[in-house]
Parts: structure tokens; C-alpha cells; sequence
């Protein structure tokens, strides 16, 4: 194989760089109309005019990336696929401009070329085959089935039936419900509001002289962490529920020092 | 109006030879969910056409056939004949959708196979009909399978051939996990798509349900 | 009928003249909505019947018909022909409108079946949109095939029998162009590349699965 040397940057731009932006502005007006990277590849590919096995891929590399430089420069946002794209194909460039490095491994520039050409030509046949196939003979178009179903009324017999979407999505239905249960609280270790002031009303008549807050917490509650901070929880807020209807009152030293609660004197 | 004119002057104008008009009577009262008249077939073909003569041959063309063609009214039809309805007692099928409850249960011994009843109820969260799996096993699709090595030794269900058949399996591995499930779009991602959340109260306190790691493996691997 | 007497008696048993059993044939595959194995229909026929036989001469009688036999795979049905469809414009069925990205993947489903989600990625270049595939198994056009055999074992898509029936293919060697695709080695996947690369799905970023050449020749032996 003949190495040619390697071309100066950007000496053939004159050649077809104006034209080439041009059509890549042309392409990026209907962006979305695109399938991906390879799609757009393919439209380019195809202003060489020379049949897909022929392809300059080095010239298709050109014009890509001088797409998404359009792109860039008009300020449109182009989708991670095509900028991933933009940045193997700028590596290919250089692997098929540079002379080819014996000590490197891997795939020569040629191959991979030669794979991206053979996935394009591989996507158009795909196109055209699924044009000719939509071009058939359809059944319900251009053949019919029988119209009249057949209604001989003799033995009916009932059987039930199922799609095999319906048996993956009743599955799915049961397997994700879980995922989907509202949150339920374990009931056994929560003390509440109401019952920790059911309590507290019933006590607080003896509480004439300040005592710890904690006191109230009942048997059985003071022990196991998770208990005893529900019920903390509970009887505090308990406790202000009857500051503020007058019948209690509060009182804590400093900061984090225990809380301390009295019965308010009506007399 | 012009065509009255080309009517009267058949030169300007050739009806399709008899032959192709008999085809074509015979491909719409094929095609057509309704008996047809001679009027309505003819407003279908092209001018110059006789609807009726056609009619004629292909008449005379399926006597003694296997299907025939029989008068409705003014109209007319394709018919099986009459001495063959013993062929077509098949035919007479009323096909019903299965109830929810049977096809999720369907879905459990297929995913889990071979499976207890008691699991099937684990996984569903629900009680299980008698009747349901009758009904699954009546339809051929689930048949009682090896029973279990634990206490009890319970019974367990299995899908059967004629399940594979139906559902176009080759084998039930071959059935798609969750993942995959999503990623062919048939996994609502929203809760509360096909009816409320589940109800919380005692009706299914049994909820803590897990399935052993295990079972999830052999099934999403 | 005697014939039941002949049936409790097997040496007395004469099957039907074949010319019956044409009728029986013909009479089956008009009233059946999907189309009929041979031996599905000889399942129905008295014994000694040679449904093969009989479909033999019933083809011949409908060739060029404005009805026809159409092969299915293995089944058999009856359709309208094909140049009279402009007759049946009141029985065309208002299909949803598929998009290109749902005709090109199922092209390539037809042609590189079976095929995984990451093949079919591969080839168009983008991601496989979650509803793409589930319109088409939902079309009855596609269905999960065999897991493929490689790290991950990832399930893979196939085409139905109603997918042929839609478009007219009596088996999937029939498919347009099938053969040149595959001289021209488009059909191949060529692994040990590092092609430019692949869509980034959301969900799926592993398997770099690739055919092995095996796996073709299964579908198209």
C-alpha cells in the first residue's frame, strides 16, 4: 500500500469546505427529522453522488464534522450521540491521514473506515428493504381476508384466552406493585399525640411542683431507642398541646437541659 | 350525464371481459363482512360492467362446491355448505379474555415454576380461588407438577406445551424479565395506572411479602 | 350416514373421494379467520382423509381466481388477489400509521431475526425507543424469540406468521431482496470491531452482544 503524505491541514477547504457548510446549515434546519448519527451520515454520504460502496470516508468525516461546527456556531444543542460521533470520527481522520504506526495495535485506519462504510451501506439496505416490504401486497389494503364470519349457531363452546402482552404485563403489574405501596408506618413501636395527652391529662392534676418532662413517658417505653423516641416525641408535644389550652406549664433551664412541666394553678 | 353519452356509444368505452367481472363479484362478496346486492357490487366495478351476469357464472362455478352462494334478501353471500358444518364445529368457539386474577396467576406459575399454591398467594397478595387454577388447568395451560419437598408436600403447577403453543414460547426462559419488559415499553412506569394503589388495610396485612433472592435471580439473570 | 357404521368398523372404511374431500378443504379454509395446517385440517377430516392432496387440486382451481390460496408458513388461507384491492376500498381497515423508526426496526427484525435489542441499535444507530417494539408485538408482527446464547442472554425479537400474512410472504426466505442482502454480506454482523459507537441507551448500557454466524443460519437454512 502507497502512504501518501499526509495532507496539510485544511488545504483542500476550498475545494468543497464553502458548499459542504452550506449543506450542513441545509441539514441542520431539519435536525429532527434525523434518526442519529449514522442517519445523518448517510444523507451526506449520499451528496458525494458515487455509490455507497464507494464512499470517501475520510471526505464523510469532513463533512460531518463541519456539521457539527455549523451546528455549534448556530448555537443549536446537538444530542450526545452526534457530538460522541463527531469525536470518533475526528479520530478516524487522524488515524487515516497519519502514516500508520507499526507499534500500535488494534484496527487500522482503512478497517475502521472500512466498518463505518459497511454499517452505512448496511442501514440503507435496511431502508430500502423496509420500503419494499411496506410496498407489498398488504393484507387488509390490497387482500382481504373472509368479511363474513362464519356464524353456524350450533354447539357454542366458551374458551378464554390471553395475549402473551397481557400474561408479561400482569407480571410486571404484580412485581412492581411493591414498588408502588404507599408508605405504612409499623404501628407497634409509635406512641401518639393523642395517646401520650389521653395520658398526660389524667396525670397532670398531680403535678403540682416542676417535674422532668421525661417522667411522663410511660412504662414500657423508656427502654428499646426506638420507643423511646416516639414516645419523647409524643409526650412533648402533648405537653405543649396543654400549655396552650392554659393547663400546664413549661420551663427548661439552658439549652438541651431536661424540660420541665407544671400544672398551672387555677386557683 | 357523460356517462349515459358513453353508455350509448360502447366505442369510446370497454367494459372488462365477463371472466375478470366474475372475479371481481367473487373477490368482494369474499371480502365484504355484509351480503351484497347486485346494485352495490356494480356501483364498485368499473362502468359497463354487469354485475348480475357475473353473478350467473360464478354461480353455476361453485355448485357442488364446499362453499356456496346463497341469497339474503336482494343480497348476496358466501355460505359454507350446509352438509359440511360438521368440519366447522370449531369454528363455533366464543373466545373470552381471561380475568385478571387468572391471568396474573398464569404469570406466577410461569415465571416461577414449579409453584405452590401457597407461593402463588404469597406473590400475588391475595387468596387464590379454586376456581382459578381449575380454570387454567381445564384450558390445558397448567398442570400439576412434581410435588414439593417440604412439609406437606404440597402440590405444585407448571405451565404445559399447549401454554408454550398459545403464547408463541419455546420455553418459558424465553420469557422477558422486568428489565426487559421496560425496555420494550411494556411496563407502565406509573403507579396507579390500571386502578388505585393497593388498599392497606387487613385485607392484606400478609404484605411483608419477600421473594427469596434467589427466585429473582433465575428469573432477571 | 353410514358413514359412522364404517368408522366402528375399519376394514369396511373407505375414505371420502378426494373430490369431497377438496369441498371439505375448501369449506375449512373459508370459514377459518386464520390460516389452516394441513394438519390441523385433516385433525377435522373423517379418517383416511389426505388433506395435501386435496389442497393440491383446490389450488389449482383457484388459480387466477378473484380469490386465492395463499401459503402462510405451513397454513393455508384464503385471500382476495391482489389487483382487485381497489373493489374493497370500503373493507380497507384504517391501519395506525407507523413510524419510520417502527418500520425500520421491524424491517430489521425480519431480516437479521432472531435480533437483539442491542443488534437492533447497532444497525440503525440510535436507541430503540420504548413503545417502538411494543407497537409492533401489540401489531402481532413481532414476538420474543429465543434468548440468544451470549453473556447476558438477552432475549431476541422474531416476526410472526401474521407478520406473512400481512405481507403476503408464504415463509421469511421470501422476504424482498433477501438474497442479495445476504451475497452482499449485509445480513452479517462483523464483530471485533470498534465500529463508531454505539447508541447510548438509557437503560441498557452492556452487552456488546454480537452474532455469532451460527445463529443466522438457524433462520435461514
Amino acid at each position: 500500500m502507497t502512504t501518501e503524505p499526509p495532507l496539510p491541514a485544511n488545504s483542500n477547504d476550498g475545494d468543497w469546505g464553502v458548499a459542504d457548510r452550506r449543506a450542513s446549515e441545509a441539514l441542520i434546519v431539519d435536525l429532527d427529522g434525523f434518526e442519529g448519527p449514522l442517519d445523518v451520515l448517510l444523507t451526506l454520504g449520499r451528496t458525494q453522488k458515487v455509490d455507497l460502496t464507494k464512499i470517501s470516508i475520510l471526505q464523510l468525516a469532513e463533512q460531518y464534522l463541519a456539521f457539527v461546527e455549523a451546528a455549534r456556531k448556530l448555537r443549536i444543542e446537538l444530542a450526545a450521540d452526534y457530538l460522541v460521533m463527531a469525536a470518533w470520527l475526528a479520530f478516524l481522520k487522524s488515524r487515516l491521514l497519519l502514516p500508520p504506526d507499526p507499534s500500535e495495535e488494534g484496527p487500522s485506519g482503512e478497517d475502521l473506515a472500512a466498518h463505518l462504510a459497511f454499517q452505512l451501506e448496511r442501514l440503507s439496505a435496511m431502508r430500502e428493504a423496509a420500503a419494499k416490504l411496506m410496498a407489498r401486497d398488504r393484507l387488509g389494503r390490497d387482500r382481504f381476508a373472509r368479511g363474513l364470519p362464519e356464524d353456524l349457531t350450533a354447539t357454542r363452546k366458551i374458551t378464554y384466552t390471553a395475549s402473551l402482552i397481557d400474561l408479561m404485563q400482569a407480571y410486571a403489574r404484580i412485581r412492581t406493585r411493591d414498588d408502588f405501596r404507599p408508605y405504612v408506618m409499623d404501628r407497634e413501636d409509635v406512641l401518639t399525640m393523642e395517646e401520650a395527652l389521653e395520658r398526660m391529662r389524667g396525670l397532670i392534676g398531680f403535678g403540682g411542683n416542676w417535674t422532668d418532662l421525661t417522667s411522663y413517658i410511660p412504662d414500657g417505653w423508656r427502654l428499646d431507642p426506638k420507643r423511646r423516641r416516639s414516645a419523647t416525641a409524643a409526650t412533648f408535644a402533648a405537653a405543649l398541646e396543654l400549655v396552650k389550652s392554659g393547663r400546664a406549664q413549661l420551663r427548661q433551664s439552658e439549652t438541651f437541659a431536661p424540660i420541665e412541666l407544671r400544672r398551672t394553678d387555677t386557683e | 350525464m357523460t356517462e349515459k353519452d358513453q353508455d350509448d356509444d360502447p366505442s369510446l368505452f370497454l367494459a372488462p371481459p365477463l371472466a375478470e367481472q366474475e372475479r371481481m363479484v367473487e373477490a368482494m362478496l369474499f371480502a365484504s363482512p355484509v351480503p351484497l346486492t347486485v346494485r352495490e357490487m356494480e356501483a364498485r366495478m368499473p362502468h359497463g360492467c354487469d354485475a348480475a351476469e357475473a353473478m350467473v357464472l360464478l354461480r353455476k362455478r361453485f355448485e357442488g362446491r364446499g362453499v356456496s352462494l346463497v341469497r339474503v334478501n336482494d343480497a348476496w353471500a358466501f355460505r359454507t355448505a350446509p352438509d359440511l358444518g360438521f368440519l366447522m364445529s370449531r369454528e363455533q368457539v366464543e373466545t373470552r379474555k381471561l380475568s385478571r386474577a387468572a391471568i396474573e396467576t398464569l404469570a406466577i406459575i410461569a415465571y416461577h415454576q414449579p409453584v405452590t399454591r401457597a407461593e402463588i398467594e404469597e406473590i400475588r397478595g391475595v387468596s387464590v380461588n379454586r376456581g382459578t387454577i381449575d380454570q387454567l388447568i381445564e384450558l390445558e395451560w397448567v398442570r400439576f407438577g412434581r410435588r414439593k419437598m417440604t412439609p406437606g408436600r404440597p402440590v405444585t403447577f407448571v405451565v404445559t406445551e399447549e401454554f408454550m403453543d398459545h403464547f408463541g414460547l419455546e420455553t418459558t426462559r424465553d420469557l422477558p424479565g422486568l428489565k426487559e419488559l421496560r425496555e420494550a415499553g411494556l411496563l407502565e412506569s406509573r403507579p396507579g395506572f390500571d386502578g388505585p394503589p393497593r388498599p392497606v388495610s387487613d385485607d392484606d396485612g400478609d404484605d411483608g411479602v419477600e421473594i427469596e433472592p434467589g427466585d429473582q435471580d433465575e428469573l432477571f439473570e
